[in-house]
């Protein structure tokens, strides 16, 4: 193990910024993205429930 | 198959000696944009200098960019792009007529202007022919590659603009060995090897880019 | 011989025709009818190659179009909706220029008379940009008397035109069919063709 | 084998097995991604020159690697839909691209956040940072043009050329900024790894690019299912589905 304490761990040696940034803003593009596309599916599901009553 | 080469050439050369103001649009504008980044920095003729060739190389590339959509737009609108497709010889060899004379009306008076323009960002005089040589070397690319950007863009909406993301990446190279010729000569090195890769990278969008284009106006037409 | 086969045409979400054929031989003519938005102008650039069926195909002379295009295309004059004429060139000029891209080499003399058939040698020095509607009509018709295709497309060839300029068209097209030449047309109106045989085909909306 | 092929490539018969194949990549990508988690933070060593600020390649190199390879990826796609004419092929192209973009975006930021404590300026013209600049634009002129058209067919076709004209470039546009990196000395830092790296932190970095990989082909199948969806909305099978779904 590499780390003493858990605020070491995120302290990061100093960059914690830089590296939570990186890895956190990484983590919310996956997750708005898979977000994003469920509600995109429901979308199109409802659109062509949509037309179907027409 | 060379006479119908030269009438396709023949027909553009004449209808952009009809219209020339479209001509001159290019070169005001090339102009224009060079003659706006001395204002904008200031007149330092050291500064200037050390610009001159990446400003007159991306204005140069601009000024192609621009007359871009009039390449294929008024042929769909007027029916004879169709007429074009139809002809026996191989489209691609047609088109490569068309980009001929594109380069011709709006590559090749940039060409000859950009030394007056090189004199106004005291240029050094080898560094001006340098210019010469890279432009009339790197511009037919410019042409070739902006002729599959407005294939693939022709009756879409906002083309001006769409052209410009899909084209202005492509240039890349063309601008880094063009610009990188002109500057290697204004510090005193060789500018032969940029040369030779901008002549190599001329010679494959030769070789591609008609052939690109002449598929991509065949899905535009559809 | 042009033979369709189980042709299909998708536009956009519309299915605007299946399972369409024919066979035309020399000397037929083929007209296509139907109302706007039937699928006529795209069956017909269909079987110039400008448009990939969804389904089926098209042969000329046993060979797919697709595939032998360099077989097809010198025997094949289209004229669409679209004049394919240069405004700023004059009348003579799109024309003899228009002949030469299709690979046929025309004198001025020969560019002439044919402006002279379709009755608008005056126009001859014009700019295309100056006539009206149905005189540019007639430029670009006057390309079928300079053509030696075998196979007409002709897409609304009629309209526009004024009734002694219908007459002189039917005339040329007749001749043209005499002569073992196929033609396909799209009309609103009856037009006075004489061919060996005429085959209807009807696209519904 | 000819047969299945174009069995699966009719959207009906593929959206229902994409949705089967969707939650097992979701699966291997998070196994992948906490078994990667865990060796770039618990495992790898601290750099000697870098601390801890080196643990951002553990996403900025994956992250890098993905958006090149799924560009790749996205011109075969491209090229098979325009080869053979199938409508899915043309789809997956499509599908792969806002992935792609993110990735590449991504992989820009992560990188200028590693640049700012090791050089102390956000963005360095270095050739690997300016090349996925480039890369950016690339996807998003893709997806421009695709967006731009309306016609599907047009669309798909339209956006596989300029795949394959950008995939002919790539290479060339990387060789070039290359060169221009080396000459002009001014900006000569070198973002690249450090070569003295430790096997772990490479374990760390192929089992992230792993898990991303995985994560990609999930979202791309989740996307092409949308699009299939709202290209087909008027047929049976969308109408079938979306009346069962709001039973």
């Amino acid at each position: 193990m590499q780390w003493a304490s858990w605020s070491a761990f995120f302290n990061m040696g100093g960059y914690a910024f830089y590296v939570w940034f990186s890895f956190g803003l990484t983590a919310l593009c996956v997750l708005w993205e898979v977000y994003a596309l469920r509600q995109r599916s429901r979308d199109a599901l409802r659109l062509a429930q949509l037309l179907a009553q027409d | 198959m060379n006479q119908t080469w030269l009438t396709v050439l023949r027909r553009d050369l004449l209808l952009a000696l009809r219209r020339r103001s479209d001509i001159a649009t290019t070169l005001f504008f090339f102009v224009i944009v060079s003659s706006l980044f001395p204002l904008g920095i200031g007149p330092e003729p050291a500064v200037l200098s050390s610009i001159a060739p990446g400003v007159l190389w991306v204005a140069a590339l601009l000024a192609g960019m621009i007359s871009l959509s009039r390449l294929f737009a008024a042929d769909s609108a007027d029916g004879s792009l169709e007429q074009m497709l139809l002809a026996p010889q191989p489209l691609a060899w047609l088109v490569s007529a068309k980009i001929f004379a594109h380069w011709l009306v709006c590559g090749l008076p940039v060409v000859l202007l950009a030394p007056l323009i090189g004199l106004q960002y005291a240029m050094p005089n080898d560094a001006l022919w340098v210019l010469v040589y890279s432009l009339l070397l790197g511009t037919p690319t410019l042409s070739l590659i902006g002729a599959i950007g407005a294939a693939l863009t022709l009756g879409v909406r906002g083309s001006g603009l769409l052209v410009a993301l899909l084209v202005l990446p492509l240039y890349i190279p063309t601008l880094i060995f063009g610009a990188g010729a002109v500057a290697a000569s204004a510090h005193g090195m060789s500018a032969e090897a940029h040369l030779s890769l901008l002549a190599a990278v001329s010679l494959l969008s030769l070789v591609l880019a008609p052939l690109a284009t002449a598929a991509a106006l065949r899905i535009s037409v559809e | 011989m042009l033979i369709a086969q189980g042709l299909a045409c998708v536009r956009g979400d519309r299915l605007l025709f299946k399972d369409l054929g024919f066979v035309l031989e020399a000397g037929s003519l083929l007209y296509v009818l139907g109302e706007n938005g039937s699928g006529k102008s795209s069956l017909l650039r269909m079987l110039c190659g400008l448009l990939t069926p969804e389904q089926g195909e098209i042969l000329w002379a046993g060979k797919s179009i697709k595939n032998h295009a360099e077989l097809y295309l010198p025997n094949l004059k289209y004229l669409g909706h679209l004049n394919g004429l240069k405004d700023d060139l004059t009348a003579l000029e799109n024309l003899q220029m228009g002949a030469r891209i299709a690979g046929q080499d025309v004198t001025a003399t020969a560019a002439l008379a044919a402006l002279t058939a379709i009755g608008i040698a005056r126009c001859a020095n014009l700019p295309v940009r100056v006539l009206s509607q149905g005189q540019k009509r007639r430029v670009a018709l006057a390309a079928l008397w300079l053509s030696r295709s075998p196979l007409w497309i002709l897409d609304e060839p009629f309209a526009a035109l004024d009734v002694a300029a219908t007459e002189v068209l039917a005339a040329r097209i007749s001749e043209h069919l005499a002569a073992g030449g196929m033609t396909i047309l799209t009309s609103h109106q009856d037009v006075p063709i004489q061919a060996k045989s005429t085959v209807t085909l009807s696209l519904s909306a | 084998m000819h047969m299945n092929w174009f069995k699966y490539s009719s959207p009906q018969t593929f959206y229902p097995l994409a949705g089967k194949m969707i939650p097992w990549f979701f699966w291997a990508a998070s196994l992948l991604c906490a078994v990667g988690l865990y060796v770039s933070f618990a495992i790898a060593p601290t750099d000697f020159q870098q601390g801890e600020a080196y643990r951002i390649i553990f996403v900025h190199v994956p992250a890098a690697w993905m958006s090149m390879f799924i560009y790749l990826v996205m011109a075969g796609w491209a090229a098979m839909g325009l080869a053979l004419n199938a409508r899915l092929s043309a789809m997956m192209a499509q599908a792969l691209a806002p992935t792609g973009a993110m990735f590449t975006l991504l992989a820009l930021v992560t990188g200028s956040l590693w640049g700012k404590p090791m050089w102390g300026t956000w963005w360095v013209w270095d050739a690997r940072l300016t090349s996925e600049l480039i890369l950016l634009f690339l996807y998003l002129g893709f997806m421009a043009l695709q967006s731009s058209i309306d016609d599907p067919r047009r669309a798909d076709r339209a956006g596989a050329l300029l795949a394959l004209v950008g995939v002919v470039n790539v290479p060339i546009i990387y060789f070039s900024v290359k060169w221009w990196n080396t000459l002009h000395q001014g900006s000569s830092i070198n973002m690249g790894v450090a070569p003295k790296m430790a096997a772990t932190m490479l374990l760390g970095m192929l089992l992230m690019a792993l898990a991303f990989w995985m994560y990609s082909v999930a979202v791309a199948l989740m996307r092409v299912r949308c699009i299939m969806l709202e290209r087909e909305r008027s047929s049976d099978w969308v109408q079938s589905l979306s009346a069962k779904g709001s039973k």
